[in-house]
């Protein structure tokens, strides 16, 4: 099959295909996903700190525009590829609070059976290839993922997620050329929060646009306003729509930035306080939810029922996740190699 | 170019394009990517001709990119795919080895069993032709010490054309080793298409004074070196081990048992090669059994010269080989 | 923050600081390199402090970059200088393996002699701090296979504090593997400068039925089964590997044929790790003193689990040790 | 020390720096360098047939104004770090050429001892840190050199060449961008002779436009015809002094063709022979004679002069190595490790 019989084939599914424009409406339920994001991870803090949660953990609080805006752009058979900090995106994506939190319990009824922790959650139902732990992996895989998509002639869409750190390694060079070259159906998420761990930005790069630099792969690439859902989820549906309807890749960079430390082990020296009380400012819900209510879209009833029903899901899934089993210690090795029955 | 089944004699690279072939045309999720696979015909010519018969899109050239398109390989897997990529030579693995260890051999584990990563990764390896330190790698062994991948090392004509489909069979990565000097090698075997099992290894030459185990690019060395000892009255059993991870234990402690004489021939560098692990699992597993020390011939530990004579003496040969089973039949009987 | 000579009481993470402030005030040669050496102060606080001690030319953060940085290590040893790379964690070396093993490990050679690559790498290494499979790894008897590199392992704080200094004489690259969980250990040493040799094996505890050789991150677990052995009234000789390449045969030996009877303890996978060439190593030089066969303790061959109790058991621990010793022991007396 | 008195030290320094700009009279001198390395090449494919030279062999026939144009733009104490395909580059350098063939021959007199082989050509006392055979494995080795000599403020530049292949591998972009964001005195030549092995350049790279690519990262990049050694050398000479005087990077792509295979082992069936045919045209060396003679600058007699003195080198390289000795097999393992004594 050639790319222009594909392409054409990809162009008149992409017709028939469901397109979820989130409008005005929206507004309130990609608030909702935001708060639902910000008081789960918060409780992740309270979590982490009783020591029910271990290991290395890394919240998107601050950044929950960007997890809620790209998701909501995304078909249900598109893919995703994310990295550690993948909270967010799971939640939007669809995970349940319960198979999430019950991973970082480490116990079996996690989406990973325990074995993957905060950083390494997925679920292949909901096409999350999320938890990537080391900073560039998940790239290559994206694009293999849209490799695939492309040989079918599908019109699927691969979403990968990643942050301006990753921009340095030698892998993202490599992604963006052969997801360029092969005209390859991806979209890029850079989630540029302006640090890679301690070092910002400018320290990190040369040429600190990312979108152009990424641009001079022969790619379409912007830069948006990663503090406002709504710019968002716009751009994040214009990118989809692209990658869709023509086929080959494109890059969008979200300009956002985390209230927290890089991780729980974070002492945070080098950021100045002024930076981040300045960045706080643009704290993406309280900003939405004035203008909902501005605009008459969102009452108080409304704000405290959203937080009554995501407290309740929250407790819920902190009450499940403390009652579930461990995976047996006998099934240590298991998952190495497949059953071959498990065999797709 | 028809290669195989209908063929008699068939070369190494032959074998592995005939079993190509023969994976492109039964299912069309396969396709091969990797440097120069396409237009070149492959570095060692061993795809020549498949891009006319399959077309660019399922014979895919790569861009120098190998941490990219072995990462591409382990997403198109994920995604349902059958890749077999290429990477021209072992020497080269190593700029991709992150993708290898820790997406393709973790991700099963990682995601609770939830995904599969059903990859070939074909790589050229071994010495011996003067191509110098950063071109004469043998890591294969090395490579074995990674769970989560099966290691293949086909040393015959008959593995290099039947190893391949059980390899995509399988729904776990699998990299299959071979070596530059097999290449050329032809043999005639019974029907190209008879599928051979990955798990075991294979006596090659029965014997009863002591076994000689080994792999790969040195099997040929090894038989010549067994029919040597005949000639000195020494009867060797030559083990085949095929696969490299799991080791099929089995058939060694089988053998030992039966010739309480070990030799190991490798040719990875001696320390922390292959022959260390089987070493220490007869020692575990037959150590009453063992009526001499267990000899290892391997590399010598340095970065492989170009010229020829330091080459060659870097390398495990027939006469290194020999002496060591003397050695092993000597000692202590 | 000052640390030794003059301390009494330092954690382990206090002497790696303490050497590297040694260093770099003693030549300017040196410099540190890596991600977050500076304003971060090291993934692991170990650079805290010297940033603004001696500047970000000197202290110089790097962009991800594993490949980039270690190579432009290896550019400015071969220019003179005299840098100490760090790579955060062992699991991130792999992106810059092709640089340690195709040219830090064989330009000496393949230059005829010519060009020598006086580099220093650290990395921390080692699993038990549930960061689940890709920050898990115990790579460093894996690099121990690689001819050119010289690897150490510091177990203690004195090793901690003492071997930089030497590594830095090396006129070839050294890889230098602290263990994750030992930085905040702590013990007094005598003189903080005091210099160790990168050349030996340590008996850290003698013994007389049973020699268990472990390094880095397991020497604490191992010292622990000692104390609990001789409760069971077996004497252990523990023995502290320290360099893991070039390895310390003689020390080895010397313990196995008084002791006749050897366990070793090794945080990496079982299939490849140092354990087999250890193993295969006291099997060619000490067969005849072996009353009984060596066990291995090592981690169970899967990419480390997140679950604590999942990751707990598969590390080496305490009660496998004193289990292994008690079978060596036991075994064929 | 800062990176500004750093810089004010280089400049001061460079000023006194000896500048070896080839003139019109350097023409001569400039093709009897290249007639010295095509010759010299010529040789080698004999030798090669002859099986005394072994292993792969990368020659740079059709592409010697790169080398010569590019290394005449050097100072002694310069660093050149290069790729497999580097006869043209060493004999440039100033390598002899018995030291050279004593290599490729494998004998202990060879610059590397007969450990190398033609990939591998050093020459230390010329600082010409060469052969390297994995592609883009030079790239952050001459970023290393680089960052030594900023950190010693020394004038010094770093000189990397590599092919268009290796700006595909992720260390090319690892080393540009660390270049560029460490301010580091190294020139990037880029050999672009359209082919990675028997991978065209339009299907390496989605942006063809390699120089394009580079000043994406910031630095200053610009492209010349390699087939003219006169724009090479000028453009060469301009790249080196940029780069001595205000410490950055800069980044030359040389257009230019091999005419022979990619190694002797390729049957090189994926080039169109009309295309071949077509950059045989625009070899280097008879344009060059041809000005040369048409300004009087070179006579035949100088033609012949020239031709007879290569001649007579490449005959006494041939005895010599035939007669060299090898390595004592005993000293195989020697340069593994260093004799301590004959550490720097
Ligand atoms: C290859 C690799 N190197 C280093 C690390 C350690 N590390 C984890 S996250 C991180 C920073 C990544 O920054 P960025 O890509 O901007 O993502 P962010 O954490 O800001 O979301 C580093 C250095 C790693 N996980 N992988
Ligand atoms: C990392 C790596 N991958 C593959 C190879 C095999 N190989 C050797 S040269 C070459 C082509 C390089 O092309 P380019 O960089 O344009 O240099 P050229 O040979 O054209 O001068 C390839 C693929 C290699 N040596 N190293
Ligand atoms: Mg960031
Ligand atoms: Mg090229």
């Amino acid at each position: 099959m050639t790319a222009t019989t594909k392409r054409s084939a990809r162009t008149k599914r992409s017709r028939e295909h469901p397109q979820r424009t989130p409008g005005p409406a929206d507004g309130c339920e990609l608030y909702r996903q935001m708060l639902r994001i910000r008081r789960f991870e918060e409780k992740c803090v309270e979590l982490y700190s009783a020591e029910k949660i271990r290991g290395f953990m890394h919240l998107c609080i601050g950044e929950e525009a960007v997890a809620v805006g790209v998701m909501q752009a995304l078909a249900d058979d598109d893919a995703v590829v994310a990295t550690y900090r993948e909270h967010g995106q799971a939640l939007a994506r669809g995970m349940s609070m319960s198979t999430v939190l019950a991973e970082m319990f480490g116990r079996v009824t996690g989406c990973s059976r325990g074995r993957g922790g905060s950083m390494h959650l997925f679920d292949s139902s909901l096409r999350f290839y999320g938890g990537n732990a080391i900073v560039g992996g998940g790239l290559p895989l994206a694009v293999g993922f849209a490799l695939a998509e492309k040989m079918r002639g599908s019109n699927r869409v691969t979403a990968c997620v990643f942050g301006d750190g990753a921009v340095a390694e030698g892998e993202f060079h490599e992604s963006a050329n052969l997801a360029a070259l092969w005209q390859l159906p991806i979209a890029f998420f850079c989630e540029n929060n302006r640090y890679a761990m301690g070092t910002a930005l400018e320290r990190e790069h040369a040429q600190t646009d990312l979108a152009l630099r990424a641009a001079s792969y022969g790619m379409v690439a912007w830069s948006v306003d990663g503090m406002d859902v709504m710019p968002v989820a716009d751009a994040a549906r214009r990118a989809v729509e692209l990658v869709r309807d023509n086929g080959g890749p494109c890059f969008v960079e979200l300009h956002t930035y985390r209230f927290r430390a890089h991780s729980m082990y974070d002492p945070d020296r080098y950021r100045d306080k002024a930076e981040i009380a300045q960045w706080r400012t643009r704290d993406p819900l309280p900003a939405l939810a004035h203008r909902l209510r501005a605009d008459g879209a969102l009452s108080d009833a409304d704000l405290n029922r959203m937080e009554t029903e995501i407290e309740a899901e929250i407790t819920a899934a902190v009450e499940e996740a403390e009652a579930a089993p461990l995976e047996a210690v006998e099934d240590l090795t298991r998952f190495v190699y497949s059953d071959r029955g498990a065999q797709p | 170019m028809t290669a195989a089944p209908a063929v008699a004699e068939l070369t190494y690279r032959e074998a592995v394009r005939a079993a190509l072939r023969d994976a492109l045309s039964q299912d069309d999720r396969v396709f091969l990517m990797g440097e120069d696979v396409g237009r070149y015909g492959g570095c060692f010519a061993v795809s020549m001709g498949l891009l006319e018969e399959f077309g660019p899109e399922r014979i895919r050239d790569t861009p120098l990119s190998e941490s990219g398109f072995v990462g591409a390989g382990i997403g198109a897997a994920l995604a349902g795919m059958r890749p077999i990529v290429e990477i021209m030579t072992v020497n080269f693995s190593l700029l991709a080895l992150d993708q290898i260890l820790n997406n393709a051999a973790t991700l099963l584990h990682m995601s609770g069993g939830q995904l599969n990563v059903p990859l070939v990764i074909r790589m050229t390896t071994g010495a011996g032709r003067q191509l110098a330190a950063q071109h004469s790698h043998s890591l294969e062994g090395w490579y074995a010490h990674i769970p989560g991948l099966r290691v293949l090392a086909p040393a015959t004509i008959a593995d290099a054309r039947g190893m391949l489909a059980p390899a995509l069979d399988d729904p776990d990565p699998v990299l299959i080793f071979e070596h530059g000097s097999l290449y050329n090698v032809s043999d005639s075997i019974p029907d190209g298409t008879e599928a051979v099992d990955i798990a075991s290894a294979a006596v090659r030459r029965p014997g009863t004074d002591v076994s000689i185990i080994t792999y790969g690019g040195t099997l040929r060395t090894v038989l010549r070196a067994a029919d040597e000892l005949e000639r000195q009255h020494v009867s060797a059993e030559v083990i085949d081990l095929r696969v490299l991870r799991p080791l099929d234990d089995a058939t060694l402690v089988d053998s030992v048992t039966r010739t309480h004489r070990a030799v190991i021939v490798d040719e990875g560098w001696r320390s922390g090669s292959l022959s260390a692990e089987i070493t220490a699992r007869l020692v575990e597993q037959a150590f009453y059994e063992l009526d001499a020390p267990i000899e290892r011939v391997c590399a010598a530990e340095v970065p492989m010269p170009y010229a020829r004579h330091l080459e060659q003496a870097a390398l495990p040969r027939a006469d290194s080989v020999v002496a060591a089973a003397l050695r092993a039949v000597g000692g202590h009987a």
